[in-house]
């Protein structure tokens, strides 16, 4: 990240950080949304952009995090956010076992495994006691969704730094080698199951953070709205529209898709589906790498271009 | 257990799981020539169901009559969605696999809220056959065993097109080796744009089926994606006989374990079924297991 | 004019190039072998020809006409086809329908079995093997298919791509003699094989191409006796 | 006698019916070169999937340094002292060619910098450091061949298998590649080279050959004894006898 | 929020979300309609405190977080005068913590389980009758009659879980017995299994808490297994008039939970559906009628509050009694919960919903036992 980068985003921070106190809670949730959406992205390109296994089912670790923070607030009475480091831990330690297996899935077999983990935990959630079944758990209400903003916007900014950190660390270089080509990495060295699991496991904690915040902020944890495909699909698209296995990709999509989405929904929200899909399908003919991507290279050319004026 | 009973549910099960089936085909003729997962393929099955339901409301259109206009319009569609988008997806990228589930992905959206648009959110369903034969100790529900048929017959019409016409030759040759293909000549992008109408085309002569025994809205589309292509993980990308015996698969899990474990249970029981077989064979039951 | 002309063809896999503006010329009634080592890019010219590949850019012209943006269906219905390295046959497919796939752009039902029936008396063992899965052929009899169907759409020039890889010498022998025989039904040949003795004894003229580009071209013979050639292809100093 | 640096015992591998390696044995000592002659398809890359563990056989042991490592997962063998290259070229083609090296450099040095370091060493040894910062994905041919050698020692092998590394080289090239395996012997590394062709050079860098045909061991010893072995001449280059006359020709190609 | 001399001339904005689309769709258009039906009659006749009366909806598609972020919408943002609730009971769980914290009173006009009143909120109330009580109907008329045995299902979700909640002590109390006792989870498209177990278990009436969707799939699926319990309840589905057209011969019998019905002689119920038929084309059902409900005790708490303010407006809603087309409006003042409603059991007869109970307010009376498959 150069110099200049590093400072926008220092700004771009210290805003986030000190302007919610002042808006009203409409502007607030909306900010919410987007750095919840922004953070998942982040944790989703992880496993999918850095490791190459696309994943239609993190929403399983994000529904984890939310029950495992409503059972700890309302059986333990621990304050929320211990819950939602909880939902954290759980997520990670189910994801140690769930890696090993899943990931010996590839392509679309591993996306709708995935996809089908997360049915299936909904359907565990439906089923056990624990849970409250099909009719979900309620957390004391009253809550200050304030908290709650701030909670996810530190896992956002873990969830740059992390990137970040792959991107320039010894782990990042193998997940990109497995990713790559997993049979040539493990002759070079490269402990490849254990360096995919790593990944997911830091794909699985940060829902399982942030599920905790959302619990909390809604007041109310049930089986289908916890699980909901959609979530992940929202994050999927919003990463690879904005540029998947890159930094600044998760942020640009997620930023601009949840905008683009709350002014359809609330403008259209007769024709919203159909202009978000249709959107998708339009810039992935345009722009079938992502916005990221396609902005590095133009600035690339630009760059290219001075550096050809000067000579 | 009762024999009678034991007979009963796998009754039930085999004909619900031929509905599957011939949706599954539909995606697995998709896959098998264009390596796409069409995750807009639910999105099809449905329309084509609540167009049909309507049409009965409206018009007391027999779903009979309705599924070969419905296959048509399908089929259309589906050529134009190939030509217009699939089709100008790079093929070159590492990301490519990414790409098109991303875009079918949007594809279903779109559907789901042209749907809605057009049909309502309603749950809709179609009165016809709601009755049972019965056989003996069994009762055999008329629906289901037309929708049965109906799909045994989409289904054989389907497998003689693949194996006796220049088409069909030219259709699992693409999917089979598509280098030779491109070598004797045939015209891939042709068999594409074919091969994605056709799969649309059979997915909407299931929707008309489906909707005699499910009741169904714009936005049960994904269970239908899934359920599908549980079934042809089951019986291997690419193979459609395979289709079947994973449909019948999977419809005698959803009855047995609906019935000795609970409707929770069976509602998961096609994921947990595809996870374990992928993880014991990754090629899916029949397939031929890699080295 | 040459049957087919190729010129200065430069094709890439994404950022790498392939082939550094090849030139061929093949004349009608000729069997032209390319030699070259692993991934010199005699495959790739091939696919360039039969249109599989895009060229960057060069010319391909066959009788005069530009082939080199057609689609390999309108190649192929120009009389030019491609036996592709691996023989890229439908493995689950039958004998007969693999023929039947190759035949596809002919003019009518009646010659298309006409023809099969063709292949069939000329490989009797094709014949013979009828409804089995190709896939489930010898190596030796899935070469005679590749081949077979290769003819079935009665090419003008077949163009074949490391037909003896995989094969005992004998059943190479086989193959060399039936490329001989094809040629003799006036069938021009353009050859790729890394089997350079056999080859260049088959051949009239010979290109060798080394990291994409034509290092030496001219008749077999000559090419035969090349000092590079030895000492490269033949292990001779 | 000391234990042979890696003894491969009797190894079995068949797909579907065809057998790959049918009993296969061989030893290698310490800084050893030996080279595997044999036609297409004769079994040397699945040998060296074998050894190098992506690949389990159906029966038979491969012993390093005295260890079994036939059930080891290929990154422990890379980390053992074991580096293969793949006959055709696999870059991780979206990094550039210092981070392909720097993968495997990882297995020895601790920081991701130092790795880079070591890789830009590597890349200077083979030629390659004036492209270190383009993406392994835009070499040709022979600068993927280099780039897979590059790798294999930046792991800094006691063992380098090398399969047919040769194969698409121009004449020079190959007489570079020569000198750079002769050079490995100094190091104390030994190798193992398939090698298809270019018998010219297998003669001149083995210390001893050994010949698969249809995945058995025909002959094993040194490039004098191969040469006059009349099995070898017989089975090889027996019915291929360049019609010149002038001594083992192209070899035969595989299996029917 | 106070009145200044300007806003008096501004129309008193109520704000509320519909699920238009997602799970809940089928619903969410007559209950516009019966918000839009009241506000144009209310404006005809004045409006409120002088002023005119305008609806501002958005679509909450059924999801909780974007349900909660529209109401933030409508109170920070339209600054809305008034808020009704939104449709699903999971949805309500979450939006009431936002009218909680905005100390904005809030009816919810659709929300039968008590469970989001039971949390301490004071700013909810209760617009329909709580799910508990809709199985007392069906269990005294099967009682009346002498069936003993039952099978409860339904979908495993909040509302028809607090249906189901209450059959354990009824069945105690009236001397039945429970043979069988299963729910199924939301979106299930297959019933035959569960059905094929409850004939199994051979009970003379089935109770399934279901909505429209399940309760056609369950009745498809029992014809089909040749299965006829002597009385066939399916909570709210059958209420829905699709659910006639999709039945056709087959709803003939069933019977389910009603809180309104067109004959009903509520007051202004008559002038209520007349209007409703004349403005929109077709009947309104009781989506409709609650969401009208609703908005009639708003209005009459408004006037008689004289003003918008919350707090005055929040302790004349706990303790307001009142008649609506639903019946009489009356909650329970701590908890918002509803105690004045009642809930009708409705049967088809001859492709047509009559009130069977309560006697008091029936049409007509039980038509059973349901008919066996085999007679139809
Ligand atoms: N699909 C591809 N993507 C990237 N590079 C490729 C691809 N196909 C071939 N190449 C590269 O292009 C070069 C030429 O390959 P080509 O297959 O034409 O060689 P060849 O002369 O036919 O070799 P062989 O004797 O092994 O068949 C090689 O370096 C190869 O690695
Ligand atoms: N994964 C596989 N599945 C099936 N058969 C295989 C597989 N890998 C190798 N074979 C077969 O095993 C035999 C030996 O192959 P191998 O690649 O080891 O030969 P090779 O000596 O390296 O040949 P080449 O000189 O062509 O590289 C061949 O007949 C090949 O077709
Ligand atoms: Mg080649
Ligand atoms: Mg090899």
């Amino acid at each position: 990240m150069s110099g200049r980068a590093l400072v926008i985003s220092i700004i771009v921070v210290a805003v986030l950080a000190a302007v919610p106190p002042f808006l009203n809670g409409y502007a607030r949730s909306l900010l919410y949304i987007t750095v919840l959406y922004v953070a998942l992205a982040y944790a989703w390109n992880v496993i999918s952009g850095y490791a190459g296994y696309l994943s239609f089912g993190q929403v399983t670790f994000f529904g984890l995090g939310a029950y495992t923070t409503a059972i700890a607030v309302i059986r333990a009475h621990l304050p929320w956010w211990e819950g939602a480091l909880l939902g954290g831990l759980v997520s990670a330690a189910l994801a140690v076992p769930l890696g090993y297996l899943m990931l010996r899935l590839r392509g679309a077999f591993f996306a709708l495994g995935m996809l089908g983990m997360a049915q299936t935990l909904q359907v565990v959630a439906n089923s056990w006691q624990l849970t409250g079944g099909g009719s979900g758990l309620f957390l004391p209400p009253g809550s200050n969704a304030l908290p709650v903003y701030y909670w996810t916007l530190v896992i956002g900014l873990l969830g740059f730094a992390t990137t970040l950190f792959i991107d320039r660390s010894a782990f990042g270089l193998r997940l990109q080698a497995l990713r790559e080509d997993e049979q040539v990495a493990s002759t070079l060295g490269v402990h490849v199951t254990t360096t995919k699991v790593w990944a997911f496991v830091i794909s699985a904690i940060m829902p399982g953070l942030l599920g905790g915040g959302y619990a909390w902020y809604l007041t109310y944890v049930e089986p289908v709205s916890a699980f909901a495909t959609r979530i992940d699909l929202q994050a999927v698209a919003m990463t690879i529209l904005g540029g998947i296995g890159t930094l600044w990709g998760p942020l640009i999509g997620g930023v601009l898709m949840s905008q683009v989405s709350e002014i359809l929904a609330a403008q259209y929200p007769q024709a919203y589906l159909m202009i978000f899909g249709g959107l998708v399908v339009v810039l992935l003919v345009l722009l079938p790498r992502g916005i990221a991507p396609a902005i590095s290279a133009a600035l690339e050319r630009r760059r290219a271009r001075a550096a050809q004026v000067q000579r | 257990m009762h024999a009678a009973l034991f007979g009963q549910l796998t009754i039930d099960g085999l004909l619900v799981g031929g509905v599957y089936a011939l949706s599954a085909l539909g995606l697995n003729v998709i896959f098998g020539v264009m390596r796409i997962v069409n995750l807009a393929h639910g999105e099809f099955v449905i329309g084509a169901a609540l167009l049909a339901a309507v049409l009965f409301e409206r018009l007391h259109a027999s779903v009979l009559v309705v599924l070969p206009l419905a296959f048509v319009l399908a089929f259309g569609l589906g050529a134009l969605i190939q030509r217009a988008f699939l089709r100008r997806l790079p093929t070159d990228l590492a990301s490519a696999e990414a790409t098109s589930l991303l875009m079918t992905f949007g594809l279903s959206y779109f559907f789901v809220g042209a749907w809605l648009a057009f049909f309502s959110g309603n749950f809709r369903s179609v009165p016809y056959l709601t009755g049972a034969w019965t056989l003996g100790p069994f009762s055999i529900a008329q629906a289901r065993l037309l929708a049965f048929v109906a799909s045994g017959i989409v289904a054989a019409l389907l497998a003689m097109l693949l194996r006796y016409t220049a088409l069909g030759r030219a259709i699992r040759a693409t999917s089979q080796n598509l280098q030779g293909a491109l070598a004797c000549g045939v015209d891939v992008e042709r068999v594409r744009t074919l091969s994605f109408a056709l799969g649309t085309a059979i997915a909407a002569a299931s929707g008309c089926l489906l909707i005699l025994i499910f009741t169904v809205n714009p936005e049960t589309g994904a269970n239908v994606t899934l359920a599908s292509f549980a079934v042809i993980a089951l019986g291997g990308l690419g193979n459609y006989a395979g289709t079947l015996v994973g449909a019948a698969v999977i419809g005698l899990a959803i009855s047995f374990t609906g019935y000795f474990a609970t409707a929770q249970v069976a509602q998961a029981a096609p994921y947990v079924l595809f996870i374990l077989v992928l993880l014991l064979r990754p090629a899916g039951l029949l397939g031929k297991s890699g080295a | 004019m040459s049957l087919l002309s190729v010129r200065n063809l430069n094709v890439s896999y994404g950022d790498f190039k392939a082939l550094h503006g090849v030139s061929l010329e093949v004349d009608e009634g000729e069997i032209v072998v390319i030699v070259g080592a692993n991934g010199a890019g005699k495959t790739t010219t091939m696919n360039s020809i039969a249109g599989i590949l895009r060229a960057r850019s060069g010319e391909i012209l066959l009788s005069g006409e530009h082939i080199e943006r057609k689609s390999p269906r309108e190649i192929v219905e120009r009389g030019l086809v491609l036996v592709p390295e691996g023989r890229h046959l439908f493995a689950e497919m039958t004998v007969q329908e693999n023929l039947l796939v190759g035949g596809q752009t002919a003019r009518s039902r009646r010659r298309l079995h006409v023809n099969v029936r063709t292949m069939e008396e000329r490989f009797p063992i094709l014949g013979r093997r009828r409804g089995q899965a190709a896939g489930t052929l010898s190596g030796g009899e899935q070469q005679m298919l590749a081949i077979a169907r290769a003819l079935m759409s009665e090419p003008r020039i077949l163009l074949m791509d490391e037909p003896s890889i995989g094969l005992s010498p004998l059943l190479t022998a086989q193959i060399f003699a039936m490329i001989r025989e094809v040629n003799q039904t006036g069938i021009t040949v353009i050859l790729v094989e890394q089997n350079v003795v056999q080859s260049l004894a088959l051949a009239t003229r010979a290109y060798v191409i080394a990291e994409g580009r034509v290092v030496l071209q001219g008749l077999a013979a000559e090419i035969r006796g090349h000092a590079d050639v030895k000492r490269a292809y033949l292990g001779e100093a | 006698m000391s234990t042979p640096l890696l003894e491969v015992e009797n190894i079995r591998r068949a797909f579907g019916g065809v057998h790959a390696l049918d009993g296969v044995s061989l030893r290698v000592n310490q800084g050893e070169i030996l080279c595997i002659i044999g036609p297409n398809g004769a079994g040397k890359t699945t040998l060296f999937n074998i050894i190098s563990g992506v690949m389990r056989p159906s029966s038979g042991d491969v012993r390093f340094q005295g260890q079994s490592i036939v059930r080891w997962p290929p990154q422990r063998i890379a980390e053992a002292g074991i580096a293969r290259t793949y006959q055709i070229a696999r870059p991780f083609a979206r990094l550039c060619v210092r981070d392909n090296v720097a993968v495997a450099a990882l297995a020895r040095e601790r920081t991701l910098e130092r790795a880079r370091r070591a890789a830009q060493d590597v890349l200077e040894s083979v030629g390659l450091a004036s492209l270190a910062d383009r993406p392994a994905g835009s070499l040709t041919l022979t600068q993927r061949k280099r780039l897979e050698v590059a790798r294999a020692l930046a792991l800094r092998p006691k063992l380098l298998l090398l399969d047919e590394v040769m194969a698409g080289l121009t004449p020079t090239e190959i007489d570079a590649m020569a000198v750079f395996i002769e050079q490995l012997r100094e190091r104390g590394i030994a190798a193992i080279g398939g090698v298809e062709h270019v018998m010219r050079v297998v003669m001149r860098i083995s210390d001893r050959i050994a010949v698969l045909d249809f995945g058995k061991k025909i002959a094993d010893g040194t490039p004098v004894e191969i040469a006059d072995d009349p099995r070898v001449g017989e089975a090889y280059f027996g019915t291929q006898i360049d019609e010149t006359g002038a001594g083992p020709s192209f070899p035969l190609k595989g299996r029917p | 929020p106070h009145l200044t001399a300007s806003a008096a001339d501004k129309p008193i904005v109520i704000g509320a979300s519909i699920s238009e689309t997602g799970a809940y769709a089928d619903s969410g258009k007559l209950a516009l309609q019966g918000y839009q039906l009241w506000v144009k009659q209310q404006n005809a006749a004045g409006g409120l405190l002088g002023r005119q009366i305008e609806l501002k909806t958005y679509d909450d598609a059924s999801d909780p977080a974007t349900a909660v972020r529209l109401y933030q919408r409508l109170i920070d943002q339209d600054h809305v005068d008034l808020i009704v609730g939104p449709y699903s009971s999971a949805v309500t769980a979450s939006v009431a913590n936002v009218a909680q914290q905005h100390h904005m009173p809030m009816i919810s006009p659709e929300v039968a389980s008590t469970a989001p009143f039971q949390r301490g909120l004071t700013e909810i109330f209760q617009g329909i009758q709580i799910a508990a009580a809709y199985v007392e109907g069906p269990m005294e008329i099967a009682k009346e009659k002498g069936y003993k045995s039952i099978a409860v299902t339904g979908e495993d979700t909040l509302f028809p879980r607090s249906v189901v909640a209450g059959v354990d002590d009824l069945a105690k109390k009236m001397g039945m017995t429970i043979v069988f006792n299963q729910l199924y989870p939301h979106n299930a498209s297959d019933y035959s299994s569960i059905v094929e177990k409850m004939k199994q278990a051979n009970p003379d009436i089935v109770i399934a808490a279901s909505y429209l969707p399940d309760s056609v799939g369950l009745l498809r699926a029992m014809k089909q297994a040749n299965f006829a319990p002597k009385l066939l309840y399916e909570g709210v589905g059958p209420t829905e008039l699709s659910f006639g057209t999709q039945n056709g011969k087959d709803a003939e019998g069933v019977m389910g939970t009603g809180n309104w019905n067109a004959e009903l002689k509520t007051q202004g119920n008559a002038a209520f559906v007349k209007t409703f038929e004349a403005e929109f084309g077709h009947a309104p059902d009781y989506h409709a009628a609650a969401n009208f409900a609703s908005l009639e005790v708003l209005g009459d708490a408004v006037k008689r509050v004289g003003s918008l303010d919350s707090a005055k407006l929040r302790d004349q809603l706990a303790t307001l009694t009142m008649p609506t087309v639903m019946g009489t409006y009356k909650v329970d003042p701590k908890t918002g919960i509803q105690q004045g409603y009642k809930s009708l059991v409705l049967q088809w007869v001859n492709g047509k919903q009559f009130v069977v109970y309560p006697k008091a307010l029936a049409q007509r009376p039980p038509s059973l036992p349901f008919a066996p498959w085999s007679t139809r």
